[in-house]
């Protein structure tokens, strides 16, 4: 398992994949998306697990974005999600609207290697109209019949992106409590994953980190981003950056307020890096 | 401090509403809550459920988006999996879009999926209207954009077709004008209270969807001066982490100062 | 959350009770076992997750027991289990064969809510052929059919037992990476966990120790039990005792060597403690 | 130490398994083995897997019943998992009845679920068998009663129906007596090798079912003294804790020696 620089992590996202990011509460990786930026990635296929935030505005605002699968894109307290808006009016990405639970079941079912996962509710819901890809099928453990009930198919993101607190040199990643990430890591093809750090040892070992460790044998490749999350928080390391949220919701209001946030924090931090 | 909030006579929409949400989370004639989870960006449930607590009552909270210390180890997975299992008793809504039969739209307006107006989506919603033992719709907003005769797209029902799995509904919506009761059976809300300087006939003119309604309209309670202590104190301090913007706003209260 | 005697937690199971119990190698609560034998429980009925040992094993002999669904009942290295063996061949327990992954979905859908979730394999397996409860459907998202797939119902036990590293006062419990065990907490109606120890603090507030523990919500009262797995490993606390699974095997094999097992363990530890 | 190791030449019957195990694993004709899962209580399959990475092959093993630093956070769950997601390239089974169509039988004997004689059970095998990439199936004891002419219940189906979902079969049994490989399509085991001071009439006398033979018979390999050295020493090394109990039988060694 391969420790990589940052931006040779960032191409090894095809253009076109199916790439799974986790919400700005739950170690988005926001740097490796401004990394892919800079890679000049092109119509990714997004999935927000379950929603969606910075990462996925940035990369629809850089027009990396062909389509996004979420059940909400928003910037939380910073407010709609500007450049996924101007897109969606503009009719520049496809959107397919889902339900969390529906995200996180789908991803379920590929983990379990099944093709099909059951769900309750939705029914009702517009969401499901939509869905060509959803069936409704009649409860067969219903005495009688007559309880229909949703069956949401199997979803393998060909990449699952994530920023973890720290890597080992096996390839096992840290993410603490938050036991989704594991899921995506388990439904995806290949996880590629940004860390704060490299930690001295084999995570899986220790009985204490191995509870919120992830198997190498789900993660691809790893690259070290030190405050990579930022300006989401990071666990108990760092806390959301509110200030430079209501900053970028305000300069990607527009399309030119939206190409200055890019030159001041996106491509201009890789060009003093590699100085 | 925010000076605009230094006296208890001086009170806040925000805390009008968190009050009115916290009595109708105590109202005996609902089932107990012992567990309510409050989703994201929802600070004024989340308030009412503090106060709540606050008030000695020993309910459960699960709040989805406090950075640490939140009770779930597999993020709104776990949340979602409460509620299937039938163990959330109360849930919050909002809606871009709420009808008169309790449907809510957080998808947007115009041709799907909100050519004319996006909303950010569903979220859990459409799982969590019908699996929730109650729900408490919200909606600071009370206009008849808001509050329409039927909405341009239904991200969760407000009540579902005959065998359909579900286990709760709306118990009532909650605005910054007014307070109504649900009615799942009858599909149709009732004007509970209009809060103060509001009229029955200011609220009939802001709602877009038929209800009905009382003669007279009885007024929204004030809170009380202890439950605006209590808001003020403990429970800003508990949602300080999660809400900053919320807290500075509504409470004049910064994180910083109570890091410092 | 009551933090109770021992004895008065073995108490809180009720003759009949659908009781699910993890195996020897993750948790298993062998001295809360002991204590139900002590208690007089009756007409168990024992889920193995997804598979039994020595306290299967013991409260079989113990006469605690009117079933067991599990995927295997044995001893490891120690053998077969001999009083399942007995028992099954004296036609004093029913027994219900399930396959390990079966088992974990059945739980899983009870975790989820849904009230069935699909499982690969088992088609051709003589154990489908003996569960009336399992169906087979052909998968509707498979273009043009043919393609069977099993379905298995939820199933909630109603008590959940096993043994963790610690509580705390909350009753939130530690079982580290054991999230399996999770799993059957969120499943189960009620769950009853034996400790090592009480931890001083909020578990859950804890970043490391969040990631293995089981939120208090699924928890309904916690005894300490120091040793509580024993003779079985507890994570990195303490290893197999294999000397005593032969000792139990070796008297397992009759009646009356198992009453003196019972007598020297299991009968004489209590009278010991009231002393 | 137990004398009866001290020589390379002195091959313990489950050395020698546990090489033929190792050769069948590296079969360059098979789909390669990147990940191999070994279940609970299979030493000699454990074994072969751990003299498979110390000579050299950079394979991923996941051994299930490894009490400490085992690859697992979800106990065996996440290794029925791996295997549905088709991740896993190689599994292991033994039988309490293997047939000559590769059923396997863990349940028992006589009437269900094994009046005459109870085995523990078919933990994983049911869905292993048809989920796995391939299958060695391993057992000891190769006699008539259980090389049988057709299992009494099948845990496990050596083969499936025309479109039911499988990924994989046997490739090969091996037993105290001998090897043999499995054909799926045919339905039908061909002997590949017999262990020293056997013959294709005593394969033939010891096995219940029918099969093909070559003529003559190929013998089975020895372990290399490189390989002897391996197992008695670093692979041993790994197995002590989780098989204490095989490690002392058959190498002659005890944990605490190691822990000393």
């Amino acid at each position: 398992m391969p420790i990589l620089p940052l931006d040779r992590l960032a191409v090894l996202v095809p253009d076109g994949a199916l790439l799974a990011l986790p919400p700005d509460n739950s170690l988005t990786p926001a740097e490796f998306a401004r990394a892919l930026v800079r890679a000049g990635a092109r119509n990714l296929r997004l999935l927000g697990v379950p929603v969606s935030g910075y990462a996925t505005d940035l990369l629809i605002g850089a027009g990396c974005v062909a389509s996004v699968q979420s059940s909400g894109v928003s910037l939380g307290e910073a407010g709609f999600a500007p450049r996924f808006s101007a897109a969606l009016k503009a009719g520049t990405i496809a959107m397919t609207d889902a339900t969390c639970p529906a995200i996180h079941t789908m991803l379920q079912a590929a983990e379990k290697g099944v093709p099909f996962m059951p769900l309750r509710g939705v029914l009702g819901s517009d969401i499901l109209a939509h869905r060509a890809d959803w069936k409704v099928i009649d409860n067969p453990f219903a005495a009688g019949g007559g309880d229909p009930i949703v069956l949401l198919p199997a979803l393998s993101p060909d990449i699952a992106a994530f920023h973890a607190m720290m890597a080992d040199t096996e390839g096992n990643v840290y993410v603490g409590r938050r036991h989704e990430l594991a899921t995506i890591a388990h439904a995806a093809r290949r996880s590629l994953v940004t860390v704060e750090r490299i930690y001295d040892g084999n995570l899986l070992e220790d009985e204490r980190l191995a509870a919120g460790t992830i198997s190498a044998t789900y993660v691809e490749a790893v690259a070290v981003a030190e405050r990579g999350a930022w300006p989401a928080a990071l666990l108990d390391a760092y806390s959301a950056d509110p200030a430079h949220y209501a900053e970028y919701a305000r300069l990607a209001k527009t399309e030119d307020g939206f190409r200055t946030y890019l030159d001041r924090y996106v491509r201009r931090a890789a060009a003093e890096a590699a100085e | 401090m925010g000076a605009a909030v230094d006296t208890p006579s001086d009170i806040r929409p925000e805390e009008r509403m968190a009050a009115a949400l916290a009595a109708l989370i105590l109202d005996p004639a609902a089932p107990p809550a012992r567990h309510i989870a409050v989703g994201a960006a929802s600070p004024i449930p989340a308030a009412a459920c503090w106060l709540v607590r606050k008030s000695g009552h020993p309910v459960r909270l699960s709040l989805l988006h406090k950075p640490s210390g939140n009770p779930f180890t597999a993020g709104t997975r776990e949340l979602f999996d409460l509620t299937g299992q039938g163990r959330i008793d109360l849930f919050f809504l909002g809606g871009g879009q709420i009808d008169g039969q309790a449907n809510i739209n957080l998808i947007g307006t115009g041709d799907w999926p909100g050519r004319a107006a996006r909303f950010p989506g569903s979220f859990g919603s459409a799982f969590m209207y019908l699996m929730a033992n109650r729900t408490i719709l919200f909606r600071e907003e009370h206009s008849p954009r808001v509050m329409v005769p039927r909405v341009d797209h239904i991200s969760a029902p407000g009540v579902s077709a005959p065998g359909v799995f579900r286990r709760g509904h709306a118990q009532a919506l909650v605005t910054g004008r007014s307070v109504f009761r649900f009615d799942p059976a009858r599909a149709r809300f009732t004007l509970a209270s209009a809060h103060p300087a509001e009229s029955a006939a200011s609220i009939r003119a802001a709602t877009g969807f038929d209800y009905d309604a009382p003669d007279p309209v009885p007024a929204t309670a004030d809170p009380t001066p202890d439950q605006l202590a209590l808001l003020r104190g403990p429970v800003c301090d508990e949602m300080l982490e999660t809400y900053p913007e919320f807290c500075r706003r509504v409470f004049g209260r910064s994180a910083t100062e109570a890091a410092a």
